[in-house]
């Protein structure tokens, strides 16, 4: 039996998207309505999959194949595990409250910007369920254009910098990735004497490790400067700083994703050798702990608030690599779920950002200050946005944190004793930051007036909230559905670091039940 | 009903109120949320009893509940202990928390943001609750972080005030400091223990696989890693800095976090973890030596100072420091003893102060006070038997505890004579500067204002009857944990074979300590000790009430060392600022100690340097290379346009060149 | 000297002829005289083609050489046509006057 | 031997010619020296044995071509470019590139002449002149250039009236 | 006396008889029929018309073949018609037809006199025609010529232009250079095989050390002469130039049509005739494509004219097909195949679009004159988007497919190094494709002048955009179809 689930949920969007084009201009209401109705219901029809998902089997889910190049050997083939499965949830859900938190916001061109990001959201659920190599190419390339537009032409002063630099760099990182994915194609071609861009198949590959290690630099280029890594970083805090509010959150929550996945699912699984290899390892985890301090220390300095906001992705991002790198457990699982809480808390933040600045139309936190006497609700809702993103306890951040911390510990104690700084300097950069915006006395009479949130932009939080909180209580369900696939790929990395270029390794059985169909 | 199986609720009902107040707290009227809160700590506190008497009842004293699975990766739960020392702990936390929700209604009750800060109380006690009834680190960890958020939202309560905003930050993040050892040092025993809950932790520890470590190895860095966190929770040398400063916020908060609850936590932790610290001698000598330094060194500032919660802010540091030292030398249920007398009579003196504050119309300049005694005699009285249980009067609680502390020093294989020493001269200290403080408040000649004069009065029900309740509890508490050579029935020994079961003696430090104790020099000490108080009270009460201000020694050199707290925040701030001016000397290198004081400052110099030093980077040379891309092509782009000049025959030598270089290959191939 | 005259001979000539036509058009102003260079160089092209036809003793060479100028007639006359068009409207027919199109 | 004497004197005609077209001033005396340079080509022809290809060297490039280029010369402006210098500012590097070529050439070609050894010579001459095995040829084997051709000069025709027709209409 | 004129060698030049007949119908019928400039919209349906028939043809030729298979020979070997050809005359075709749906409304608005323009640009067919077909010199040479004289006379269609006149004069000064040069490398090739025949020089060549210096002098000036005209670096130079002073429509075609042409018969020449001389020509093949991408990214960063940006980012693509040459593998050939393909498609639709911004009086051709377009017509700039991304090789749209194969193909044959590089180009070619894209989407609009457009330029933005698509995002068919093409 094969259902057609996940692509429902892959083109839902989209046919949003065409219907969304049928509708003239003028009639904006309509376009903000549809928009909205489009992508709740992309949020809808992932629902039923999370709740059909089975979490004690093995390997991918809801596998649909069908030959889309078959003289190429590419597949439209796409599948979700436990991995997955919570990316596409993340991207669904926080699409439908990025568009959702657009509606006011945004007063110009207001079919193109929600036609982007549905485009956008096709995009990037298409990253995160494409088990073949080709399609996930495609689909991470397709994410960059809306992005460039969403940047382009609602964003700040500097957009065009901004979005002409986050589209140079991801493009160059992708295209070296892509001749690293070549690379995996003529090898296995090479050694199975067929072409294919099938994930499962091209785990079956026994690579020398020098080759590995050149696949793994050229996958490395692509995923670093996406999520980003210290020295990558540089597109990030202009691209956020610039975009509109709603597009820094999906950059932020989603996009930035992207990399760290693709880590997951491809580097480590792919590059077993290499991604274990001594320097390897010592070079990413170094890059990340330097990340994690070094936007930490960035953001201290920050004038502008939400460029304060994105340098603390660049910090957490730095945690969710070293989580990555740690190539255990705890850490995989820990930098997974800190993915998806940062994407909630960083949101959050984003979006706290955007609502000051519909009212006031202007970042700098020296503008601000007692924000706190006229906007009670906006305090609190941004303490909590904080505190989650500060990693406190039965808050979501906490959870992801501490389990990376407790798998860089397993891994290398300097790393562990490194990263907890980052713990510290964390607080440090958001409490300031909350200083100086929502407590003292009201410095600015021009703040005088502002409003607290509205019902809509209640709405927004809410969801975000009870989401983190849930998380920072109960994460298990979380843990549950991730502890079979991140347990293959730790035992596919050791395995294979044990026995060096060993003949057959674990793989997922993704291929035989697909084909029964 | 079995409230032992209710235990999570003791925690939830606050944080219920909390809930409460924070969402709903603006809609509802005073009187609502003076119901609310205070009851909901109220039940909590029936629920404790109950729950306590229960456990009593019990053989094997624990009790878990296990709620939900929390962070499956390394086992551990939502779950809940009730054992004899956490049942000492929500009986303090529950019971003193209600006297101060119940203070509070009145002391607040003309202040703004009342459904907030009742809001934030509650939720102070839900935290403060989680961590005294976690069954594991994770989850004692969340309150220990949760407090000290608390902590910050409450110190910050008058936030228009930048110096409370910047206090609570300060809180904050030496907190996190400490918070980062203590991750680190949960880190280090789940590798060496595979687990994270209490009981299996201590199995494991007690059992054959360790053996005490005379060396500095494993055990003893976990020990030490988790006493970092101690230090920052309970404001330890060196991260005490920020606890005085914490005292911009309202009264009752510091009465109850920054005296009774919150900052006792580090001491709780490491009764909790006494397996551990019993296993690495090394680290309770430094344990005890960190307390020893920190009861002297904060008691001699509490000398000087005229601020009247600033005095209790040091004294609070210095009995924390006796805390630790009674920890430190193996006398666990002293230290939780002493814990328990302490959250009264200082939780009495904080709440005192506040009454006395609040009469004066919010001074809190001791030299602007004096002869308040029958202007508020209610809080004169109450704060006079606080005063004397601090000084360590006999039959007070105070003097039974601390003195057991120093007669422990003494007596305990940990211990050294040099603590005793220490522990004696604290004492004197404390009696002295106590006393001061009573004496510049209540007697003598009145020195404040007219106007303020005129205001003078004391305080209402709400606040005088939780005085008296707790000054009842100073008396008597102490009474709980008499010497052995007093020779009293079992009851009034109670405390040390309550919490028996929980300090399990480890074998190899049990039978060196079965030394029989000298009676003779017991008795000795506990009159010096008492000498020392009355001594200490005496020479206040002639500084204070016979001399008159210019006639009082100025103590020399020392008086503004003292007064400027032995210049250790500018001490931080100058050795960064040097080291910097040196050009990045050795000072500067320590990463650790830029740490701390980055930490501690939030703004200071130092990390404001280091990250304009990255910003910089990020600019000029990140961005540069990035740039370069685009600079390139443009420089690049030049010449290729410049030689598209438009005239063909540029172009046909292009042409040419081409096919000479196209031959020249040939050639030269 | 007088070796006998080989293959080689002409495809001198003709090189010679060809680089003396490209002389011409890397070095004269006048547009005419660029054009008839261009016929200086199919020329040197039509001495290879006979040379080898001979030499080869094929026609081939001969039939491609009529091609050859038959291009050089249609070039020319198209040439010429440009030029005039162009000398209509910029009185001018010097090379290095003629440069609007540049960068 | 006369073969020789005859080669080498057309070859200087050729590249004397040649020689004056690019170097000469005025314009007019260029195409007189283009003449001499394709007359000498023609001679050439005529030593090679391509009668055929003499004669439509005569009749279409001389006479034909050339005039054509005189025409034109007179239609534009000729005394004002007739002062103009002849050559551009530039000319070292020219000339440099162009000797740097011809030693290339010459290179290739001395040491190509070895290999010039080349495949089986063709039949000699069977029966008919040059100019009917030529047609022959050309209407047998190279009947598409032929064709082509036509295409092409029909091109030329409608492009240069296209070009040179004022603008009229 | 044998037949000079066969049914197969008829049922071979068919295609180009009708093409060749309806252009010169067009020539006669203009002032004829239609002396009025306004009725001479009506000569596009000569071309429409005889395009269809000339399809009609061409289709039989390739049902021939696919129940044949083999190849057809016609005129004694002077012409063949195989995949290869077939799948060329394809393009011709389509591109033809493109460029003359888009002509009218173009000449029109310029006021120009177009009658003889569609019978040109039909006989420029007729030359590419054999340019693929020709199996021989001579029929290669003559072809080449007559799309290249014709190509002379479009570029300066435009006779009042002084840019138009000048643009035609460099390029005919410049492109007769060339032929002399090709011409005197044919001339050498003959030599030293004694035949204009490809297959019977293809033997001799491969009796030859590649080394040898005669062959290497032939090969050498050839592919000078074909660099020239593919517009590779440092032969390119007249590129620039000549699109800018061209009427846009005839940019598109020279950029396409003659472009395609001419790499048709580079690759027949390399991958037939010559491979066997493959270590003669790789490097230089390699110099070239690295110098052509190099000098076609950076000067196109600074371009203020739109089409002066298109001819050099023409130059970049001219450097990453013959990058698939220099892969010498199936995947690299395929690339190539599907390259020039796609190429055609994006780059006309590029150009058309541009078309459609001249208007009365404003050439828009500077790249502000884009600003705002997404305004004007959305239709224009979302079509533009997918065209430049599609140039830029962004999947999923058509010109990754070939920047892919190409990649894959070097990677195949060892080529890293010029992987690497052909990729990073990439990320440099982005910068200025989409200064295009940040004048139409994000650029507030100056003058509300809508785009000129007619039945003819939608229906061609039409197609060439959902090709575009359609190509990338389903491949299957057309590298089917590229992987016939190159079965030999």
């Amino acid at each position: 039996m094969q259902s057609h689930i996940l692509s429902i949920v892959l083109f839902t969007p989209l046919a949003g998207l065409l219907v969304l084009l049928l509708i003239p201009g003028q009639n904006k209401f309509l376009i903000r309505l549809w928009a909205n109705i489009a992508a709740a219901l992309g949020f809808l029809v992932s629902v039923p999959m999370l709740l059909s998902f089975d979490r004690a089997k093995d390997g991918y889910q809801f596998v649909e194949r069908a030959d889309w190049i078959p003289s190429l050997g590419v597949q439209y083939l796409i599948g979700v595990d436990g991995i997955s499965l919570l990316m596409v949830m993340l991207t669904t859900v926080m699409g439908f409250l990025a568009i959702f938190s657009s509606w006011t916001s945004i007063k110009d061109r207001e079919k193109e910007y929600y036609a982007m990001f549905l485009l956008q959201q096709v995009g990037m659920v298409g990253v995160f369920i494409s088990l073949d190599f080709l399609l996930f190419y495609t689909f991470w390339e397709l994410v960059l254009v809306p992005m460039y537009f969403i940047i382009g032409i609602w964003g700040g002063p500097r957009k065009l910098y901004a979005a002409i630099k986050f589209f140079l760099y991801t493009l160059a990182g992708g295209v070296l990735m892509l001749l690293g994915i070549l690379t995996l194609y003529f090898q296995y071609a090479q050694q199975f004497g067929r072409y294919t861009f099938e994930i499962a198949e091209l785990m079956k590959l026994n690579m020398p490790l020098g080759l590995q290690q050149w696949v793994f630099w050229a996958f490395f280029l692509g995923f670093a400067i996406k999520v980003p890594m210290f020295p990558f970083h540089t597109w990030l805090p202009d691209a956020h700083t610039e975009a509109p509010t709603a597009g820094s959150v999906i950059l932020a929550a989603v996009l930035l994703k992207m990399g760290t996945y693709g880590f997951i699912r491809f580097s480590l699984p792919l590059l077993p050798n290499a991604s274990s290899d001594r320097t390897i390892v010592t070079i990413l985890a170094t890059l990340s702990l330097i990340g994690i301090l070094y936007g930490a220390f960035v953001s201290l300095v920050q004038k502008d608030w939400k460029k304060l906001v994105a340098y603390s992705s660049v910090s957490h991002l730095g945690f969710c690599t070293l989580g990555i790198f740690a190539l255990n457990q705890n850490g995989i699982a820990g930098s997974i779920i800190q993915q998806i809480n940062h994407g909630i808390s960083t949101g959050m933040l984003f979006l706290i950002v955007g609502v000051i600045y519909e009212r006031r139309h202007t970042r700098e936190i020296k503008e601000f200050g007692g924000l706190a006497h006229v906007m009670p609700n906006y305090a609190i809702v941004f303490a909590i946005a904080m505190l989650s993103s500060a990693g406190l306890p039965l808050l979501n951040g906490f959870v992801g944190e501490f389990t990376i911390l407790q798998g860089a510990f397993e891994a290398n104690k300097i790393w562990a004793a490194f990263a907890v700084l980052g713990i510290i300097f964390g607080a440090a950069y958001l409490l300031w930051l909350y200083q100086r915006t929502m407590l003292g006395e009201i410095t600015n009479e021009k703040n005088r007036g502002l409003k607290d949130l509205n019902w809509r932009e209640w709405a927004v939080f809410v969801p975000l909230i009870i989401w983190a909180v849930t998380i920072g209580v109960y994460p298990k369900p979380y843990f549950d559905i991730l502890e079979k696939p991140v347990a293959q790929i730790v035992h596919r990395v050791h395995q294979s670091a044990n026995m060096p270029l060993a003949a057959a390794t674990v793989v997922p059985p993704i291929a035989a039940e697909a084909r029964v169909r | 009903m079995n409230f032992l199986d209710l235990i999570w609720l003791i925690p939830l009902v606050p944080l219920f109120g909390a809930a409460v107040m924070l969402f709903f707290g603006r809609r509802l009227s005073k009187a609502a949320i003076s119901i609310i809160c205070p009851g909901a700590v109220g039940v909590s506190l029936l629920l404790s009893i109950a729950a306590v008497i229960q456990l009593a009842g019990l053989k094997e004293k624990i009790h878990q509940v296990t709620l939900f699975p929390w962070l499956p990766l390394m086992k551990v739960d939502m779950a809940y202990l009730l054992d004899p020392l956490s049942s000492v702990m929500i009986l303090v936390v529950t019971g003193i928390g209600f006297l101060i929700h119940v203070y509070s209604v009145g002391y607040m009750g003309h202040e703004g943001g009342y459904y907030r800060f009742f809001g934030y109380l509650n939720l102070f006690v839900f935290f403060m609750l989680t961590l005294v009834l976690a069954n594991s680190y994770p989850l004692l960890f969340v309150g220990w972080e949760g407090v000290g958020l608390c902590s910050y939202l409450l110190i910050g309560f008058y936030f228009n005030r930048k110096s409370a905003g910047d206090a609570g930050k300060k809180a904050f993040i030496v907190n996190r400091i400490g918070d980062a050892g203590f991750i680190l040092g949960m880190f280090f025993l789940y590798q060496l223990t595979d687990s994270l809950k209490f009981t299996d932790v201590n199995e494991a520890l007690r059992s054959a696989r360790f053996g005490v470590e005379h060396s500095f190895g494993l055990l003893s860095l976990t020990a030490l890693l988790l006493f970092v966190g101690a230090t920052g929770k309970s404001a330890q040398i060196p991260l005490y800095v920020w606890l005085p400063d914490a005292m911009e916020g309202p009264t009752p908060v510091s009465a109850l976090i920054h005296a009774a609850t919150m900052v006792t936590a580090g001491v709780y932790m490491v009764a909790r973890s006494n397996a551990l610290f019993q296993l690495t001698p090394e680290t309770s000598f430094i344990i005890a030596g960190v307390g020893a330094a920190t009861s002297i060194f904060a008691a001699s500032i509490a000398l000087v100072q005229t601020d009247i919660k600033k005095v209790l802010a040091y004294s609070t540091v210095s009995q924390l420091g006796y805390m630790f030292v009674a920890a430190g030398v193996g006398a666990y249920w002293v230290a939780v003893f002493h814990l328990f007398t302490h959250a009264f009579f200082k939780a009495l003196l904080f709440l005192g102060a506040g009454s006395v504050i609040h009469a004066m119309s919010g001074e809190q300049d001791m030299n602007l006070m004096g002869g308040l005694k029958n202007k508020i005699p209610i809080t004169f009285r109450t704060m006079f038997i606080a005063s004397l249980a601090i000084a360590g009067i006999p039959g007070l609680a105070g003097f039974f505890s601390k003195d057991e502390i120093i007669w422990q020093t003494h007596a305990s294989p940990l211990g050294s004579n040099f603590f005793t020493v220490v522990g004696l001269i604290t004492a004197a200290m404390t009696a002295f500067y106590m006393w001061r403080l009573m004496f510049l408040t209540f007697y003598g000649e009145g020195r404040m204002d007219e106007k303020t004069r005129h205001h003078l009065h004391e305080s209402p029900k709400t606040m005088t009857v939780p005085l008296m309740v707790l000054a009842a509890g100073s008396v008597l508490v102490g009474w709980l944990g008499t010497p052995k050579i007093f020779g009293l029935p079992e009851f009034f020994r109670g405390f040390e074979g309550w919490l028996e079961p929980v300090f399990e003696p480890v074998k190899a430090l049990a039978s060196e300590g079965a030394e029989q104790p000298e009676h003779a020099f017991e008795w000795f000490m506990m009159g010096v000790s008492v000498v020392i108080a009355i001594g200490g009270i005496y020479v206040a009460k002639y500084m204070y009430t016979k001399l008159r201000r210019d006639q009082r020694p100025s103590g020399g050199m020392l008086y503004p060392v003292l007064l400027n707290k032995w210049y250790v925040d500018e001490v931080y701030d100058l050795i960064f600022i040097r080291g910097l001016s040196l050009g990045g000397g050795g000072l500067f290198a320590k990463f650790d100690r830029e740490v701390v004081d980055g930490g501690v400052n939030g703004t200071a110099w130092t990390t404001r340097f280091v990250s304009t030093v990255s910003m910089w980077w990020d600019t000029w040379i990140v961005d540069g290379l990035v740039n370069l891309s685009a600079f390139t092509v443009r420089a690049l782009s030049f010449p290729v346009r410049f030689l598209q000049t438009g005239l063909l025959q540029s172009y046909a030598l292009a042409f040419v060149i081409g096919l000479l270089a196209i031959f020249g290959y040939y050639w030269v191939r | 000297m007088l070796h006998p005259i080989t293959v080689t001979h002409y495809l001198v000539l003709s090189a010679a002829l060809l680089l003396i036509g490209t002389l011409g058009v890397l070095l004269r102003r006048n547009a005419v005289v660029i054009m008839m260079s261009i016929e200086l160089i199919l020329n040197a092209v039509n001495i290879n083609l006979i040379a080898f036809s001979e030499h080869l003793k094929t026609l081939n060479g001969q039939i491609f050489a009529i091609f050859v100028i038959t291009v050089a007639v249609a070039e020319a006359a198209v040439g010429l046509g440009i030029l005039i068009a162009l000398f209509r409207n910029k009185e001018t027919v010097l090379i290095d006057e003629i440069d609007i199109l540049k960068w | 031997m006369l073969d020789t004497a005859l080669f080498y004197s057309f070859a200087l005609l050729t590249l004397l010619g040649a020689i004056l077209t690019v170097s000469l001033r005025n314009a007019v005396n260029c195409a007189i020296a283009l003449i001499t340079s394709l007359a000498g080509v023609a001679g050439l022809f005529l030593l090679q044995k391509a009668e055929f290809l003499f004669a439509v060297q005569i009749v279409l490039y001389i006479g034909g071509i050339t005039v054509l280029f005189l025409f034109v010369i007179m239609l534009v402006n000729l005394d004002q470019t007739a002062k103009q210098p002849r050559f551009g500012r530039h000319w070292m590097i020219p000339v440099l590139a162009i000797a740097g070529t011809g030693t290339l050439f010459v290179g290739f070609l001395t040491r190509g002449r070895g290999t010039l050894a080349l495949p089986a010579p063709g039949v000699a001459a069977d029966a008919g002149g040059n100019v009917e095995r030529l047609s022959d040829l050309l209407f047998r084997e190279y009947l598409v250039p032929f064709e082509v051709a036509s295409l092409l000069l029909l091109v030329a025709i409608v492009g240069s009236v296209v070009m040179a027709r004022k603008k009229a209409d | 006396m044998s037949v000079y004129y066969s049914s197969t060698d008829h049922f071979v030049l068919l295609p180009v008889i009708l093409l060749a007949l309806f252009g010169c119908a067009t020539l006669l019928f203009d002032f004829w029929l239609f002396p009025d400039a306004r009725q001479r919209r009506f000569l596009v349906w000569f071309l429409l018309i005889g395009e269809a028939f000339a399809g009609v043809a061409l289709w039989r030729q390739q049902s021939f073949l696919n129940q044949h298979g083999g190849s057809i020979n016609a005129f004694n070997g002077s012409l063949v018609v195989d995949g290869f050809s077939l799948y060329f005359h394809w393009i011709f075709l389509a591109t033809t037809t493109l460029v003359g749906l888009i002509s009218y409304r173009y000449f029109e608005v310029r006021e120009e006199h177009h009658g003889e323009y569609y019978g040109l640009i039909m006989l420029a067919q007729c030359g590419m025609f054999f340019l693929a077909s020709g199996n021989e010199l001579v029929t290669l040479f003559i072809g080449l010529e007559t799309m290249a004289v014709t190509f002379y006379v479009l570029v300066g269609f435009l006779r009042a232009d002084k840019r138009s006149n000048e643009a035609a004069l460099k390029y005919l000064l410049l492109g007769g250079f060339s032929s002399g040069f090709l011409a005197y490398g044919f001339s050498i090739l003959y030599g030293i095989s004694g035949s204009t025949k490809l297959n019977e020089i293809a033997s001799a060549v491969a009796a030859r050390d590649p080394f040898d210096p005669l062959l290497f002098l032939a090969i050498a000036t050839i592919l000078v002469g074909l660099f020239f005209k593919v517009s590779a670096a440092p032969f390119h130079m007249w590129t620039p130039d000549a699109y800018e002073g061209a009427p846009t429509v005839v940019t598109a075609y020279l950029a396409v049509g003659s472009k395609a042409a001419s790499l048709a018969l580079l690759v027949r020449l390399l991958t037939g005739a010559l491979s066997t001389a493959h270590a003669a020509w790789e490097p230089l093949l390699i110099g070239v494509a690295l110098l052509s991408m190099t000098v076609g990214n950076f000067a196109a960063v600074t371009q203020t004219n739109t089409k002066r940006l298109l001819a050099y980012s023409s130059i970049n693509h001219a450097g990453y097909i013959l990058l698939g040459l220099v892969a010498r593998n199936t995947i690299g050939l395929q690339g190539v195949m599907i390259y020039i393909l796609v190429y055609a498609f994006m780059n006309l639709g590029a150009f058309l679009v541009l078309t459609s911004l001249a208007s009365k009086g404003i050439a828009g051709e500077d790249i502000n004159d884009l600003n705002g377009l997404m305004q004007k017509s959305p239709a224009h700039a979302l079509w533009m988007l997918v065209f430049l991304l599609s140039l830029a090789g962004i999947p999923p749209t058509a010109g990754f497919l070939g920047k892919y194969l190409i990649f894959l193909g070097l990677l195949q044959s060892g080529h890293y190094i010029l992987a690497i590089f052909a990729a990073l180009y990439v990320a440099v070619a982005i910068y200025y494709y989409f200064r295009l894209v940040r004048a139409m989407f994000t650029q507030k609009q100056e003058n509300a002048v809508a785009p000129t457009t007619s039945l003819g330029m939608k229906l061609a933005l039409g197609v060439t955009g959902v090709l575009t698509l359609v190509i990338g995002v389903y491949p299957e068919p057309w590298l089917r179809f590229a992987q016939w093409s190159i079965t030999r």
